[in-house]
């Protein structure tokens, strides 16, 4: 196929492509996939969080906790926008949500038990996030490279405010520096899983990087953010929970014990702590919610309808 | 650091705090939307418009600190009184309901809002002045917003428009609060530092006629209005907000965030 | 008086409070019921149920307080624990939801719970065990009831029986904890203080079993069982209901009530 | 009529009427009335109280209210069972409560905004209704004497405990002992008002103390309770809200400023702080409840029909 050979051309030349423009259909299937997991991710992201919106421990935490769940939103908001251009509408990828045939993070499926978890939510799992983003900027596809460049601003402020509030537990009371410890304690895991299986297991990545929707691998972005990680957590006087974590010297890379990917395929296939309760409440804001859409829609159908009507006259 | 008494506090003291706890309680219900929303984009607007509310608490607990003396902050009058020390009017602390109910308790409060931060940007309290030019801008945004989708909701659907009926008769009777006046309020309306809340109730009537009119819904017949909150004595939602809000200082006293 | 941290509590002082919580907790979900009940009777039934189980909470952290020292009462580890110190399994602190979640909850954890305190009848803690008597003959009320119901549900309506069955499914996956055993119970087990609760499985899937025959229910297909509970890890409920559980103590520490 | 003059010369004899025995209709509505009053009032009397079950203060306390208010439900069962003895269903009851046609006792429609609140009803409000309840005891009519005498014990038990709670609070800190205060300066005012209008006001007066329903007009239990609640008040310390009480040395009474009958009629009417939250809770019971009792009765129905087939096989 010529038309094939000439998108791949572009590709290659670091062109961007657009909506309008010819695709093949295994780019846009791919692009949809991503880009709606990521829109999800933002949307279920908002629900650890929003947790502790109504208990912040002080108004200046609760406005900034507020105003960061508020910027997911609009992160969600961007990048359905994007799928969108590919032809897929909103309603059907929030279907899909909530029926549970759609992906998102796994890392939302943890529970938030602690307001430091909101912090290590903002250090670690925005953290986690940038380091696969900021390449994404540059993405073969327009819209998402556009949408990406916007949200790794918002994150980059996230994940500094994040690590400024376990920073303020750290020198705060013993019982404050506890809490920040036991959040890292179960929060460092599931960050690393966020990078997703390494780079031999990994489904989708030789594809996805021949398009260049992906620049790095996995394991290499997983791999920047320990280096990049392990230093801040130490400089703050905390411990990373891995007896095997050492400084290799020659590489000037940090290493990192086994991972158990037995508890990410559990956590990916419904099995996490709070899969179930997430998308319960995503189906209940969907459903109590379509009277609203419902009227909203009515309204807009009368007063056109009036509209024409008055041009009639 | 046990929950914060205040004896008698000054007239002026009093009436920041009334202002700032309809803000901070307001801001806090509808924050308890974000995430549930019936779309997106109200899960965005709804935490928008929290963040006005609690944006002005805040200003305004600054403002009873300096005020006050004795080194307090922002943070001693959110989550160190207990109910009865709360002056919020009780409309804002009705719990959110339906999204029906959200918008008719915003549409009610903001409409009030909006004229009486007008007037207030002539407070005597230069702080007041400054902080009521800011809100009134919010104040507009609210009205629009709250406003719009009343007009949906009561010319939407049968059900929209039956909830929204329901929430204007469940609502209407907490609305006379907004616009009394009490030995607290009259010397500091003397003074200039308040302004007449039933100066405003012309306006506010105006908006609410126009919105009702709109959709052909009526003011409901209410016998009686609710009274309560200036003094602190709430409904019994407040008391579950404050379990939640406070939870985190109350635990860890003395501690800073 | 503020948060009261365990650090690695002996196993005895766990094992005490994993069976405290788990009643403490399980009475406070059924108290929400309290007026609120589909039925007169069941607004006494479980008001009923639920004082049995804080009653057996309260001698259990009774018996804790003395294992304990310190000078520690009973309400110290109820008001003054946060959600990372409490051991309760997770299924007693899920929402009450409808009925149905409500009756399934009882009947997984009763089910449990009875031949549980049988055994613990011959616990070498004789403070465990005379709690144990007492609470067996109660559990066995509340197993009755809640089979009752599970069998009025399930074998009603439509309605009934598919809101049952959205129940079991829920909550099924918070039954494999109920059976773990770790490093705390293992010493206690071997000592005679606690029991093993392996050994109850049995009497527990029979129970079950029974009780889903008899309405053509069956076992739902769950993939993953949750755990956590034990070690503090906990669902995002119970931190709401540590709020409203301590407010009291929290606002005004260190009081006599 | 001869069967009136029967009847009311079985009543001037203090003879108990029971169920099947003849009644004027007069007799019969007036007592279906006050029963379903009174029941209604356990019922609706349940949701104040138990609005602090989840925050009681200690363990003790919590266990003690939850017996409290269940005892209350309990009073509640007896009663519609008295009520139903004349000829209406609960279901009828239930439906009229919910609907606003009955009415209950007013003083359930002021909130409990503080844990004082809680002593203060066992203190005043269960002590208020026993002086109303001690002479229900020798009601003419016979299962509503009798539902009395054991609802008169449990409720003479709550008011000692709700006086020895409020007892602890006034021998505390500083800031419970201004809790009580507060909640006394609350409540007063609503428990005087329990008795009713004064006696030139009551509407059903006369007719009751004729056929022994009632057995002292309202204005005379008034002054017992009075009486006894002004001097256990002064003995803890804590100051009636009312500048115009004195005690009057000729009678032996105190006597009490001007009551403020606009907010008795007020509340009465539906304007009371809760009003419109107490019945919206129990009809949200009864209504998330339906389903639940359709259920039991559908199976009590197939249940039947299983048995017969069985005998007739």
């Amino acid at each position: 196929d010529p038309r094939e050979a000439r998108f791949m051309a572009r590709i290659d030349a670091e062109e961007r492509i657009e909506p309008n423009d010819f695709m093949p259909e295994g780019y846009r299937k791919t692009l949809v996939r991503q880009i709606a997991q990521h829109a999800h991710s933002e949307i279920i992201g908002m629900l650890p969080e929003g947790n502790w919106i109504t208990r912040a421990p002080s108004l200046r935490r609760k406005a900034a906790l507020l105003a960061k769940v508020q910027d997911e939103g609009g992160h969600g908001l961007y990048l359905y926008c994007a799928a969108e251009t590919l032809g897929k509408s909103r309603e059907e990828m929030m279907d899909e949500l909530v029926d549970g045939r759609a992906k998102y993070s796994s890392i939302f499926n943890y529970p938030t038990l602690t307001w430091a978890d909101i912090g290590m939510i903002g250090w670690l799992v925005d953290g986690a996030a940038i380091m696969n983003q900021i390449p994404l900027c540059r993405c073969s596809f327009g819209p998402y490279a556009r949408a990406m460049i916007r949200i790794c601003k918002e994150e980059s402020f996230h994940q500094r405010q994040g690590y400024e509030q376990i920073m303020t537990l750290c020198a705060g009371t013993p019982e404050q520096k506890e809490l920040a410890q036991d959040s890292l304690n179960r929060w460092w895991w599931p960050s690393i899983m966020m990078f997703g299986p390494s780079d031999g297991d990994s489904v989708h990545s030789a594809k996805s990087m021949a398009w260049k929707i992906k620049r790095f691998t996995n394991d290499e972005l997983r791999q920047k953010f320990i280096d990049a990680t392990v230093p801040q957590a130490h400089r703050i006087g905390l411990e990373i929970p891995d007896p095997d974590l050492k400084f290799n010297e020659e590489t000037g890379h940090w290493e990192i014990g086994e991972i158990d990917w037995e508890e990410f395929k559990r956590v990916l296939a419904g099995g996490g702590p709070c899969n179930a309760d997430r998308v319960a409440a995503r189906k209940a804001a969907q459903e109590n919610g379509a009277w609203v859409r419902d009227a909203a829609l009515a309204y807009a159908q009368k007063r056109a309808a009036r509209e024409s009507e008055t041009l009639a006259a | 650091m046990t929950t914060l008494t205040l004896t008698a506090p000054s007239p002026h003291l009093a009436f920041l705090l009334r202002l700032a706890d309809d803000n901070l309680i307001l801001g806090h219900r509808l924050s308890e939307w974000t995430g549930h929303a019936p779309m997106l984009e109200e899960d965005i607007a709804l935490a928008n418009i929290a963040l006005d509310h609690i944006g002005a608490a805040r200003s305004l607990y600054d403002r009873a600190a300096e005020l006050h003396g004795e080194g307090l902050t922002e943070d001693d009058y959110a989550y160190r009184r207990d109910a009865r020390g709360y002056l919020n009017c009780l409309l804002v602390e009705r719990p959110n309901g339906d999204f029906a109910h959200t918008i008719v308790r915003q549409l009610l409060y903001s409409a009030f809002a909006l004229p009486y931060w007008a007037v207030l940007t002539a407070s005597t309290d230069a702080t007041i002045a400054a902080i009521a030019a800011k809100s009134e801008k919010e104040a507009r945004y609210h009205v629009r917003h709250s406003g719009d989708w009343f007009l949906r909701l009561g010319d939407g659907t049968d059900e929209s428009r039956t909830r929204t009926e329901a929430a204007l008769a469940a609502l209407w009777p907490y609305t006379g609060e907004l616009f009394e006046v009490d030995a607290t309020l009259e010397p500091l309306i003397a003074e200039g530092v308040a302004a007449d809340p039933r100066s405003v109730h012309a306006v506010w009537q105006q908006t609410i006629d126009q919105a009702l009119a709109a959709t052909g819904l009526t003011v409901p017949e209410v016998p009686f209005m609710q009274t309560g909150g200036r003094t602190g004595y709430h409904t019994e939602h407040l008391g579950f907000i404050l379990a939640d809000l406070q939870f985190m200082q109350r635990a860890y006293p003395g501690a800073t965030w």
